[in-house]
């Protein structure tokens, strides 16, 4: 059983290692020869002028947080889709009241705007 | 394998306030600013809906449903009845102060009814996940709640505070359940407290692991009761949050943090009652102590109730230590108590304040006698009940825990609490000094005639009238015991 | 012979076995991503009515292999203020993902590295790893754009995840099981039984939202190259681009593979069921048109071309548009549709739920 | 097999490193709501190792509810998070003092 | 007719809900609410006559017995009865009551409706203190009298009222919640709250020791003893009259109560044990409070000394018991000590009644208190000056007036306990007539001290009034106590009976 995924940890090990090969080859292989303006952030010409960490739109906090409601839920869904066919009618009745619930969230979401980016 | 339908009478009242809960939030999104009191009126349709679905269900035999996990006795029904009671009152005092500040707003009642759900799950439940839930529930909605005002720095630093240190406890709380779990194999309340009896007669590295566990168990409480030393985030939300909900945090939320104490330490890990009892008491005697002292040098009276709170917790606590029917009954009735109260001292506030203008210094209540002798007098009667005088129903609180505290021989404990009280008593009379004994700094008439009035008035007087006629309540206590 | 093989393969260390099949699974998969990419300038081309790349090589066939040692002796700027492990460890965090998820994709019945149950859970934790190279990468170069790019992109993959996610609920209802392999042979039957006719809406969701993940276009607000010069690697170079190029492609490669895995009954012949079996017997022909690899790389294929199509057809989509698209359609189409199929459970309608 | 203590030391550590982290951290916010995340975690290693060696599911269940309620808290937090930026522009643990007493 | 009524219900409810009544008057009228509080006083004041007069003297039962359930979870009764030692206490409650009412007429003109409300209900707590049979119920009643009083003296007190009126507060219900405690601790041993039963339930010596101490504090702080008697000249001096009055007149006399009711039959072997000390304590207020009376400047305070140093022998004479039992050999003139106690307390909550309104008199008229202000009021106020001597006379303890009677008891009860402790008692005597009489010379006789004085104008006939009628009491219990011995005669002696046994 476990043992299944012993390939998947090689396969992720060696995902990592075609990342890394082509980088390590292409820094040895390719030219060093670094000076200031190609160290200095692109630009499109203006020297920077403020700390290019810049405080950014609040959406994205809001589709953060909205993301890990959402795909918290989707986890739930997930062994009840599953087993849908051991669990009846009532299994399905309970997931339908839950993913009501989540409707009634995202109405409200919808509602108030959360999802206007405009 | 096929699911048994569970039998959802039990539930009744729980599913009720959930579909209309749901509703209001639905329709409360179709409802033009102008005409938010209609879902005030909603909210208030829903507790008092609920809380007659509870009366109507309430019977003395305890039903189970969900597998166990879900618990209707008449602790609960008793509980619930009084957490929706008070919720209404809160609803009902929040709803000008809120108008006048830009605040009114739909989120607040759904909020605040997804906040009820949660103490009644919590107190209804009977195994650890439904416990667990129901405190999440509340809790996040409290967090939202505090952090309601969007605009106001302290509001959004106490609702930070809140919330870390409330997902700590949170967290200590699980941690604490993982153990228990562990050991008894069990999330089942009555089937941990078998697990605990075999555990505790078997190894002693289970007894050690049920000590651990234990403790984990009474510091998650501490935080969420908010005694000593596990107090800090209280005063602190206090003050910051807006006042409606301070109100709605400082009432009815302490009866589900006791009803889950109940759950947990009582009747889960009833067993292990001389190990906690110990634990317990070091709170209590912690929480009285820097309860009363500190509650004197505040001068904001929001968070003055704040320690006041803690020394109210204190008493509660010492009356779950007495491990005896009669202490879990007069802490019941302790909490019930403090509930009322708590509600009528913070309705106060509301009360005086209004737009531009917040009635949270305790100087603010200068000169009330002359403004309003009436709303003085009931403020007066509130604070007498808190500081535990007779005839106020405060006193008959207190008396109760005592009784049991002597009754299980901790003289010393009883007569600690009551220096305690003297000490505490020292502040309630200030803030009955600046009323009756201060000219007015503030002379803005006291709104008239609204809701707020009459059941502030019959919030104060209930305290005496229950100090009148304890009886029924004390009674009503012992049988949910 | 056949014999001999199979004792020595089964006297190989489990580990060498392992690491061969992955070899078996990787060098294709590289071969595709480059050729990829030299399809990709073709068929745009030949779209556009041009003739693309035709100079390195015969008709150009030697393009992405000129391109690779291009990048390869290029330099690895690192920028001055740049935060160096992080902005190094963004494109290995980007690829891994892409290319450990095909551990669990099956080519043919039984024809998987990894059959685990839990393959589909799997997929949608390694490609919601992608993310992470992007946000990290945008965050250590230090850049403005690369910062806007990173959020845009990240908000924009995390949003149709959960459109993304949806579909594949619906697929698991109709599957009841998790494991690929097992989803593929829920289709079995005929071309009916595919699950791209009861879940159609959750097909087109899906896809569209695997083109959206991918940050491909129209959806690839990310790099806009008018606006945030190529977004979140804005300040890449050399080899590190190139494997964040190399991702990319993997990544439609995999939405593609995907998605002819979960709607398209993946190695399942279109015929089966429909042509008698006896014409299955026949030699050749019988091979080809029974269920086999060939026809899972054939709508792999498909789809992959769907992807450059896009490319060369749709115009670039404005970002508040994407969003809208994502939650405001999307989602509730696969919210209603969960409700379709479930009653479709309920009744059992067949053939796919009964 | 692994035995079980081995998962519950790694809860404990888990555990224990969330607290210090939220006890020593006073320089940024997300660091503690990063913290408590992990204690949340630290348990759900405890359900699942308890789970699976006791042979019985309802703890797993307990896991994915305290999943629901970390994202649900999270959520919270951010949003706190958010707020207290936004009110205070900053979010140094040592910068929320405005309340004493 | 009378003897079916629930009179002490009556007594105890009538005054408070007569006082909430007039608390709703309100202060738009004050007239009304003046007329409303003297005849809820006086209807209260009558109501009380027929408890003494249908008062069955030939028994040591309490009588016009009501018994409710009240909280049945804690077996707690509405429980009323009396007995020789509380009767007359009631009586002077509703007496006190109604002259405090009076005397408030024309001085209180703020907030007069929850002035006369608060006294009105502060009366029907007192009686409800004397007439309670369970202990919460004593104890709801001890303690909700603090609230009334708190606001009298907060309210309508001096200019260092708050100081005074929370340190008034603060300290009686520190002490009262030991006395809380120790009745709790009862229950757990008696299984009830009725404090008949805890006169009967045996208890081990430490127990009855922490007992007696905890009630001590309550009851040495109400009456109150030294060390615990700093509130009271601070209360007194900030009070308005009547809170002065009801002070000295009654409330002080529930210290005394308690100590009959509750330490000397609950815990007769720590009492017996402890006697030392109380006699010790008693013997230090006779003679240094009353040597600190001397000093005064201010004339309540002055006589909160006194009220002090008179309650010294209250406790002298309850403790008494005792000793004369250790010393003789029997309970021979026990009683007397604890008669003479008793009728020490009736007696000076009448004239200490009398002598806070002879200031209240003269403070009305000159707005200050200090000894020094006045001299040769004589001459402006014959009428007064009578009156004023009159009561400090009695004060005083000259024979003929009711002063005369308890000390007098008290004092022959000592020679039987011991000579010294008879020897250092009688010296208060002395030492009243030293502060009483030079506040008299310095007040009353000599010249006109000055225009504010010559300007005084002489009592109007409420002042008379009120003040005659104290003279007419003082001076009938001087020539004729019988009548209050012979209430006192059963009870008293079945006290002694009770305390000759001991409960270990």
């Amino acid at each position: 059983m476990l043992e299944n995924y012993l390939p998947i940890l090689v396969f992720i090990g060696i995902g990592v290692l075609v990342g890394v090969i082509p980088l390590a080859l292409g820094m040895a292989v390719g030219p060093h020869r670094p000076d200031a303006a190609k160290g200095s952030p692109y630009e499109c010409g203006f020297e920077a002028f403020e700390d290019s960490r810049i405080k950014f739109d609040i959406r994205f906090y809001l589709v953060a947080i909205l993301f890990i409601i959402f795909d918290l839920e989707i986890a739930f869904l997930f062994p009840w889709a599953v087993s849908l066919d051991s669990i009846g009618l009532f299994g399905l009745l309970a997931m339908a009241m839950f993913l009501g619930i989540l409707v009634i969230g995202f109405i409200y979401e919808w509602k108030k705007g959360a999802l206007e980016w405009e | 394998m096929t699911f048994e339908i569970p039998d959802f009478v039990p539930v009744i009242p729980e599913l009720f306030l959930l579909g209309m809960a749901c509703a209001i939030l639905l329709a409360d999104l179709f409802i033009p600013q102008a005409r938010r009191d209609i879902t005030y009126g909603l909210a208030q349709f829903t507790l008092l809906g609920t809380f007659l679905l509870t009366v109507i269900l309430a019977s003395p035999e305890a039903r189970f449903t969900f597998s166990d996990s879900f618990v209707a006795d008449p602790m609960s029904d008793l509980l619930k009845s009084m957490v929706l009671l008070v919720s209404a009152a809160v609803f009902l005092y929040s709803r000008p102060y809120l108008q006048s500040r830009d605040l009114h707003k739909g989120e607040f009642y759904v909020l605040g009814l997804f906040g009820v759900l949660g103490m009644l799950i919590m107190i209804s439940a009977h195994s650890l996940l439904t416990l667990y839930l129901g405190l999440e529930l509340l809790s996040l909605c409290l967090y939202a709640l505090v952090a309601f005002n969007r605009d106001s720095p302290v509001a959004s630093e106490s609702a930070m505070k809140y919330f870390v240190l409330g997902s700590i406890a949170s967290g200590m709380l699980l941690y604490g359940m993982s153990l228990l779990y562990g050991i008894t194999g069990t999330l089942d309340i009555a089937g941990v407290t078998q697990g605990v009896v075999a555990a505790a007669a078997g190894s002693a590295d289970h007894s050690v692991a049920l000590v651990f566990a234990l403790a984990f168990v009474v510091v998650g409480l501490g935080f969420k009761l908010g005694a000593v030393p596990f107090h800090m985030w209280l005063p602190d939300v206090y003050h910051g949050a807006p006042t409606p909900v301070t109100l709605f945090i400082g009432a009815a939320p302490k009866i589900a943090a006791f009803a889950i104490a109940m759950r947990l330490l009582v009747d889960g890990l009833g067993p292990l009652h001389g190990d906690w009892q110990g634990m317990l008491l070091i709170l209590a005697v912690l929480s009285l102590a820097v309860g009363n002292v500190v509650a004197i040098a505040q001068t904001n009276i929001k968070r003055m109730f704040a320690y006041s709170t803690i020394a109210h917790v204190g008493f509660i606590v010492m009356g779950l230590m007495s491990g005896i029917e009669a202490g879990y009954a007069a802490a019941m009735f302790y909490v019930i108590v403090y509930a009322i109260t708590s509600a009528g001292g913070f309705g106060m506030i509301l009360l005086l304040s209004r737009k531009g203008f917040e009635a949270d210094a305790i100087e603010d209540f200068k000169g009330l006698n002359d403004r309003s002798p009436w709303f003085a007098f009931v403020m007066l009667l509130l604070m007498f009940s808190m500081a535990g005088v007779p005839p106020t129903v405060g006193f008959y609180a207190k008396l109760a825990i005592l009784q049991s505290v002597v009754q299980v021989e901790l003289v010393w404990l009883a007569v600690f609490a009551v220096l305690m009280s003297v000490i505490g008593a020292f502040y309630y009379l200030r803030v009955v000094k600046y009323m009756y004994f201060d000219k007015p700094a503030d002379t803005a008439p006291l709104p008239q005639g609204t809701g707020i009035n009459v059941v502030l008035s019959i919030n104060g007087l209930l305290v005496i009238g229950l100090g009148i006629f304890p009886g029924l309540l004390m009674a009503l206590t012992t049988a949910a015991r | 012979m056949q014999q001999a093989m199979i004792q020595f393969w089964e006297g190989l260390p489990l580990i060498v076995q392992i690491n061969l099949k992955i070899m078996a699974i990787l060098t294709p998969l590289m071969l595709a991503v480059a050729y990829t990419t030299f399809a990709e300038r073709k068929i745009i081309g030949y779209i556009q009515v041009r003739v693309g790349p035709n100079r390195v090589g015969p008709r150009g066939w030697l393009q992405p292999i000129a391109d690779a040692l291009k990048l390869l002796t290029k330099e690895v700027v690192i920028p001055t203020n740049a935060n160096r492990y992080l902005f190094l460890i963004a494109p290995v965090l980007s690829i891994a993902p892409a290319l450990a998820a095909w551990a669990v994709v099956p080519f043919d019945n039984g024809m998987v590295l990894a059959d685990i149950n839990a393959g589909l859970l799997f997929l949608l934790a390694l490609t919601s790893m992608g993310v992470y190279g992007i946000i990290i990468a945008g965050w250590a170069s230090n850049s403005r754009y690369a910062l806007l790019g990173s959020m845009r992109s990240a908000a924009q993959i995390i949003s149709y995840e959960i459109a993304m996610g949806f579909a594949l609920v619906g697929v698991i209802m109709a599957a009841g099981s998790l494991n690929v392999g097992e989803i593929v042979m829920a289709q079995q039957g005929s071309v009916y039984h595919w699950f791209l006719l009861p879940l159609f809406p959750l097909f087109l969701v899906y896809f569209i939202s695997g083109v959206a993940e991918t940050n491909r276009a129209p959806f690839d607000v990310a790099e806009g190259e008018s606006e945030i010069v190529a977004g979140f690697h804005v300040e890449y170079s050399g080899m590190a681009f190139a494997v964040f190029f190399l991702a990319e492609y993997a990544n439609m490669i995999l939405i593609s593979a995907l998605t002819a895995l979960l709607f398209l009954g993946g190695w399942l012949s279109p015929f089966e069921g429909i042509l008698p079996d006896s014409v299955f017997a026949i030699p050749v022909l019988g091979w080809l048109l029974n269920s086999g690899i060939h026809w899972f790389l054939m709508k792999t294929a498909f789809f992959l071309f769907c992807f450059l199509w896009f490319r060369a057809t749709f115009p670039r989509y404005r970002y508040d548009h994407i969003m809208r698209l994502g939650w405001k359609v999307l989602i509730p189409v696969t919210i209603v549709w969960l409700f379709v199929a479930g009653a479709a459970v309920a009744i059992g309608i067949g053939p796919w739920f009964a | 097999m692994i035995p079980l203590s081995h998962y519950l030391v790694l809860g404990a550590i888990l555990f224990a490193l969330s607290v210090t982290g939220i006890f020593l951290n006073r320089k940024n916010l997300i660091i503690l709501l990063m913290c408590i995340e992990l204690m949340l975690l630290a348990v759900n290693m405890n359900f699942v190792a308890f789970s699976h060696y006791l042979g019985d599911l309802a703890g797993q269940v307990f896991v994915f509810f305290i999943l629901t309620v970390a994202a649900a808290e999270a959520a919270i937090g951010l949003a706190i998070l958010v707020l207290v930026f936004r009110n205070r522009e900053t979010i140094n643990v040592q910068d929320l003092d405005e309340m004493k007493g | 007719m009378f003897a079916d009524w629930p009179l002490l219900s009556l007594v105890i409810w009538t005054p408070i809900i007569g006082g909430l009544i007039v608390l709703f008057v309100g202060d738009r009228m004050p007239e009304a609410s003046r007329r409303l509080s003297l005849s809820i006083a006086v209807l209260t004041f009558l109501l009380s006559l027929p408890l003494f007069v249908l008062f069955d003297r030939s028994t040591h039962e309490m009588q016009f017995v009501e018994w409710v359930p009240w909280i049945s979870t804690f077996d707690i009764h509405y429980h009323l009865g009396v007995d020789g030692i509380s009767m007359p206490l009631i009586l002077l409650t509703t007496f006190t009551t109604m002259l405090v009412v009076l005397a408030a007429w024309e001085v209180i003109q703020y907030r007069v409706s929850q002035y006369m409300a608060s006294f009105l209900i502060l009366a029907g707590l007192m009686n409800g203190v004397f007439s309670a049979m369970d202990a919460v119920l004593f104890y709801v009643f001890f303690e909700a009298m603090l609230i009334p009083m708190f606001l009298v003296i907060g309210i309508w007190g001096g200019p260092n009222r708050i100081y005074a009126t929370l340190k008034f507060f603060l300290y009686t219900f520190f002490g009262s919640v030991f006395l809380l405690i120790a009745l709790i601790y009862l229950y757990t041993q008696a299984g009830s709250f009725a404090i008949l039963d805890f006169h009967h339930t045996p208890l081990g010596m430490t127990a009855q020791t922490l007992i007696f101490l905890a009630m001590l504090l309550a009851f040495a702080v109400k009456i109150p003893m030294f060390p615990v008697h700093t509130w009271l000249p601070d209360a007194h001096v900030e009070a308005p009259t009547g809170g002065s009055v009801i002070l000295a007149a009654i409330m002080l006399k529930i210290g005394g109560y308690g100590f009959l009711r509750f330490s000397l039959p609950i815990t007769p072997d720590a009492a017996m044990a402890l006697d030392w000390l109380m006699i010790t304590l008693s013997l230090i207020a006779v003679v240094y409070v009353g040597l600190v009376a001397l000093m005064q400047k201010d004339m309540k305070k002055l006589i909160a000394y006194s009220s002090i140093a008179h309650m010294g022998f209250v406790t002298l004479g309850f403790f008494l018991a005792f000793m004369i039992y250790n010393n003789t050999g029997n309970w021979q003139g026990a009683g007397l000590g604890i008669s003479g106690g008793m009728v020490q307390m009736v007696s000076h909550g009448l004239i200490s009644a009398a002598m806070f309104l002879s200031v209240g008199v003269l403070y009305d008229r000159m707005h200050s208190r200090q000894i020094a202000d006045y001299g040769g009021v004589a001459n402006t106020m014959p009428w007064f000056a009578a009156f004023f001597v009159l009561f400090a006379m009695a004060n005083t303890g000259l024979p003929g007036t009711s002063g005369f009677v308890g000390e007098f008891m008290v004092i022959l009860a000592a020679f039987r306990a011991d000579f010294w402790i008879a020897l250092l008692a009688a010296t208060t005597l002395i030492l009243a007539a030293a502060y009483t009489l030079w506040l008299v010379k310095r007040v009353v006789y000599g010249e006109v001290a000055n225009d504010h004085v010559a300007q005084l104008q002489d009592l109007n006939r409420r002042e008379f009034w009120i003040l005659g009628v104290l003279a007419f009491a003082v001076l009938l219990l001087g020539v004729w106590p019988a009548p209050l011995l012979d209430v006192l005669d059963a009870t008293v002696e079945n006290l002694v009976r009770h305390i000759a046994v001991s409960k270990l």
